[in-house]
């Protein structure tokens, strides 16, 4: 019942679930057999930032248009001509459409 | 295939109205043009439609005190008066839309007046 | 409860009609009443609809003629050509009117407490009927003009509801938008409507499939249908009005607007399945198909990074996702001619593609209530302002990650189950094909996870202190959509069995659809 | 607001409209017409007084929730009629043959009967009450919101 | 240069429709099917008592559309009040 099989796609969640209960329950004996001397409060949980001054927490949320930052970056090019078609204008809307006529409409009658 | 062309007036004239439209909804700018295209594509497909189901010489398919002779096809009619509604109550709420956008931004160039893009 | 098997088709369609009527004037006796009323139809319409959709398991193609002596003479008496308008419920139907009656009930129990105290209550309830009427009736009807009737009854109710907001500029623009795209297309379907009836002289869909010559006019009648109704579903080029309605919508209507592009999805396939199926070269439609689902999931996918606005992300996402569907059922038209192709993967590939339809319209619903639930407490849909709402919205946040990893396909969520039959499959067709598809699916997950990153986690915002968790209905919606999304992540066989597979029959078999209407005609 | 003499003449003239327009209306199962264009004619007459008087006046005796009830109530006569027809099938009409409305008319060309049609003339009635509520609503809507007066509600 | 590529793709297909309505339809006048409308025609005084065929065909044969019609009057009329409601003042904020 929860299994989908067509022969070469087969996806059962239950045994996933299972399995991935086991990994989970392994990780935690893993877990508990490290270190023992790590504590809370002391120098050991303090942030180090190459030496520099570490700045108070309202200021350390990284704003979301920060994130990504290099992926858009190296796709400036990509962005700059996926932008150009978006023009939030009605009429623009539409010339896409009549261009999407005058390209079906061609290869329905051609192709009969 | 030729000779019915002359015939054929009225689809013309509706398919040239379709296409007159289209072009003023995709080359004006202002956005009670870009209505005035809605409205005209729906004459224009209303023209069309209505006289798919006309007869040569026929009567409007009324049996009140109807002249003898053959009948228009009534469906047609039917559907064109369905969609002569719909269009009335879109273009109603088109108009509605433009009053507000003109409120909040003072111009009803569709460059102009946009918020959203990208 | 013979009664109502039999006349279930028109019962739900009708009374969401009645209940829109007559909201305007029960509302004069409070709110409390009107909610109870609008709660109580939503009740019996369900219900409805799952007698139906047992019926329709069990005995197949249903017809519903309107107006006829009786409900299935389909044909008058003596009479070879359809005259009456009817409604034919078959899988195809029932799996699009099982997604709409639950994202509609879901929204329904949302907006209770999101709209409370605000202006215009008994029009929007009453809208909210109409667009669901709109949606069913397109999904059950069997007649091209009808189709035609109630695409508008979907686009003038969405457009009117997306515009809620009239006090945002935004708001107006996006309402403007999606009616002047609706009211384009439906205007070049009923001319494309136009040509078919002056060529065969009836409008219901199984007349139509049964006398189609497939002439040029026909062809440029396909082109026109085909153009439009992408259109209608955000395909790629002509999704960009998609972003812009979706973002601005309030709350419970956006999950109900995204089901209506589905919808005409829905009609696109019958469109092109089951009326020209069997005589289009499935070999060139197919890949056209394939090409726009590729382009919409890329396109989709990479402008939805990019955004900062989250309810616009989430739009943009849509448009990638509805990529998945289409990319699904392309394969399947393009080996359709090919029996062995089509029982190795078509098939399959078509399941995938279906079954994509259902798990993303709830977890893109429970997205968009998750995002509205955020606007409806800070007031701001941009995500550079927000940050560390997990603390005071953990319900919320849940929900987040829920829809999340659904749409990332991450398992054992829903979203895994139908991608997985689409990679599976596409990679059979192409393999190249099916590597854009894991592409689009990894940037999906990296775009939410800079999200929730942004929204919900992060050191607490002083702006934010006073921010409590949304109201009891709006968790109540989003929970509905959670649960179903975490059992059809489980179940997922079953899931394909019994709703998934009989819509796809439903569509490859044109043969029985065209014969529960014109089985009587030699 | 117009002139007097315009106010006026808007004033006498309403009458006929409406007689005209309900002409219209209950002659739509025999003559050309019905309930959508004798409501047209019908509103129609109502612009021609939101031109003569003014939006603010006209509020005054033509109430938006009246309005709003009115509308809703052709909406429900109209689907309740279609309901009523479930004894056989939905949209079935179940007047014809009956006492009401229900003679059969003389097949092919003949004067006209009134008393024909089945539930063609209410559904025409019904239909006619929504557009005159409806689109006089939206005429009047727009006038008040355009000239900057509040709404009632 | 968007004008001059949207007026040639919009002359290509406003060409292939005016072809295929003016060449390939029917002569105007001379419909090449009517089977439903005859059947319409020659029943309608019967079935539904009407001598106006339009309106049987309007209210009758194809009655869900006029409900829909009657509907989207309804949706249209109700989404022009809703939009043109007056607003509370709190409800400016979001």
């Amino acid at each position: 019942m929860s299994v989908v099989d067509y022969g070469y796609a087969v996806w059962a969640p239950l045994i996933w679930i299972v399995a991935l209960i086991v990994i989970g329950v392994m990780v935690l004996i893993w877990r508990n057999r490290g270190q023992k001397d790590y504590k809370k409060g002391t120098a050991q949980t303090d942030i180090f930032l190459s030496g520099a001054k570490v700045p108070p927490e309202e200021q350390r949320h990284v704003k979301s248009e920060n994130i990504y930052w290099g992926f858009f970056e190296s796709l400036k090019d990509l962005y700059g001509a996926m932008m150009r078609p978006h023009t939030g204008i009605v009429s623009d809307y539409l010339l896409w459409f009549v261009v999407i006529l005058a390209i079906i409409i061609p290869i329905l009658v051609g192709a009969g | 295939m030729m000779e019915s062309i002359p015939l054929n007036f009225p689809f013309l004239a509706a398919a040239l109205l379709v296409g007159i439209a289209l072009y003023i909804m995709l080359f004006k700018r202002n956005l009670i043009k870009l209505i005035m295209g809605v409205a005209m594509l729906a004459s224009g497909v209303n023209l069309f439609i209505v006289a798919l189901g006309y007869r040569a010489g026929g009567n409007a398919p009324i049996y009140t005190d109807v002249p003898p002779g053959p009948m228009v096809l009534s469906v047609p009619q039917a559907l064109t008066l369905t969609s002569i509604v719909i269009n009335v109550a879109v273009l109603a709420l088109m108009l509605t839309m433009v009053v507000h956008i003109y409120r909040h931004t003072g111009d009803i160039d569709s460059e102009k007046s946009r918020k959203l893009r990208g | 409860m013979d009664f109502l098997t039999t006349n279930s088709p028109a019962l739900i369609v009708a009374l969401p009609l009645f209940a829109a009527f007559a909201i305007p004037l029960i509302s004069r006796a409070g709110e409390r009443t009107r909610n109870t009323f609008s709660l109580v139809i939503f009740g019996l319409i369900s219900f409805l609809v799952a007698i139906l959709a047992v019926n329709v398991h069990s005995v197949g193609i249903r017809v519903y003629t309107f107006g006829a002596t009786a409900a299935q003479m389909a044909l008058p008496h003596g009479y070879m050509v359809p005259v009456r308008i009817m409604f034919e419920v078959d899988g195809m139907s029932m799996f699009m009117g099982i997604i709409v009656t639950t994202v509609a009930l879901a929204a329904l129990i949302y907006s209770l407490q999101f709209m409370k105290g605000r202006t215009g209550q008994a029009r929007f309830y009453s809208l909210m009927m109409l667009l669901y009427a709109g949606m069913m009736g397109l999904a059950f009807t069997g007649d091209m003009f009808n189709l035609f009737v109630f695409l508008e009854i979907a686009s003038i109710a969405g457009a009117a509801l997306a515009a809620y907001r009239t006090n945002m500029a935004d708001a107006v623009e996006g309402g403007f938008k999606y009616i002047v795209i609706s009211a384009v297309s439906a205007l070049l379907v009923l001319f494309a409507i136009g040509i078919l009836y002056a060529q065969y002289d009836v409008l219901s869909i199984a007349a139509l499939a049964h006398f189609m010559q497939y002439t040029p006019l026909d062809m440029i009648a396909l082109a026109l249908l085909v153009g439009a109704l992408v259109m209608k579903l955000a395909g790629v080029p002509l999704h960009m009005w998609a972003p812009d309605t979706y973002t601005v919508a309030p709350a419970g209507t956006t999950p109900m607007i995204l089901a209506a592009s589905y919808i005409s999805m829905y009609a696109l396939y019958r469109v092109t399945f089951t009326m020209y199926g069997g005589l289009i070269n499935t070999t060139a439609i197919g890949w056209v198909v394939i090409i726009v689902g590729v382009l919409s999931m890329f396109v989709g996918v990479m402008m939805a990074v990019h955004q900062t606005d989250i309810k616009r992300m989430m739009a943009y996402h849509a448009v990638s996702q509805g990529g998945y569907m289409l990319l699904g059922v392309g394969v399947c038209l393009a080996v359709i001619t090919d029996p062995a192709a089509l029982a190795s993967y078509g098939r399959d590939a078509m399941n995938g593609g279906i079954f994509h339809i259902i798990n993303h319209v709830f977890y893109k619903a429970l997205l968009f209530m998750t995002a509205e639930a955020i606007f409806f407490r800070i007031g701001t849909r941009d995500t550079n302002k927000m940050g560390g709402l997990a603390r005071n919205m953990k319900w919320t946040a849940g929900f987040y990650i829920i829809g999340a990893l659904a749409i990332s396909g991450i398992p054992p969520f829903n979203g895994f189950a139908s991608k997985l039959l689409i990679y599976e499959s596409v990679l059979k067709f192409s393999p190249v094909l099916s590597v854009i598809a894991m592409f689009v699916s990894l940037v999906t997950l990296a775009s939410f996870a800079k999200v929730f990153y942004s929204a919900f986690t992060g050191p607490p915002m002083p702006a934010y202190e006073g921010v409590k968790e949304v109201p009891k209905s709006m968790i109540v919606g989003m929970s509905i959509l959670a649960v179903l999304i975490i059992f059809f992540g489980l179940f997922p066989g079953l899931i394909v069995d019994t709703i998934v597979a009989p819509a796809t029959n439903a569509l490859i078999d044109q043969a029985s659809y065209i014969n529960a209407v014109m089985g009587a005609v030699p | 607001m117009l002139s007097k003499i315009v106010r006026t003449v808007a004033n006498q003239l309403m009458l006929f409209i409406l007689i005209f327009g309900l002409y219209v209306i209950a002659h739509g199962h025999l003559t050309p017409g019905g309930g959508f264009q004798g409501g047209a004619v019908v509103v129609s007459g109502v612009v021609m007084l939101l031109v003569a008087f003014n939006a603010g006046e006209l509020k005054k005796s033509l109430r938006e929730r009246f309005l709003s009830i009115m509308e809703s109530t052709g909406g429900l006569v109209f689907v309740v009629l279609a309901f009523a027809g479930l004894g056989t099938v939905f949209f079935y009409n179940f007047l014809v043959g009956s006492p009401i409305f229900g003679d059969i008319p003389i097949p092919g060309p003949n004067p006209g009967n009134l008393w024909t049609g089945g539930f063609i003339p209410l559904m025409n009635f019904a239909v006619g009450l929504k557009v005159v509520a409806g689109l006089s609503a939206v005429v009047l809507a727009l006038a008040l919101f355009t000239s900057g007066e509040e709404m009632e509600e | 240069m968007r004008k001059v590529i949207g007026l040639v793709l919009l002359i290509v297909v406003v060409a292939f429709v005016v072809y295929g309505v003016v060449a390939l339809i029917h002569p105007f006048g001379y419909p090449s099917q009517s089977d439903m409308d005859d059947y319409i025609i020659d029943n309608a005084q019967n079935q539904t008592g009407s001598n106006n065929v339009v309106a049987s065909v309007v209210f009758d044969y194809r009655g869900l559309d006029t409900l829909g019609e009657a509907t989207i009057l309804f949706t249209a009329v109700t989404g022009v009040l809703l939009l043109l409601r007056t607003l509370k003042h709190e409800e400016d904020r979001s």
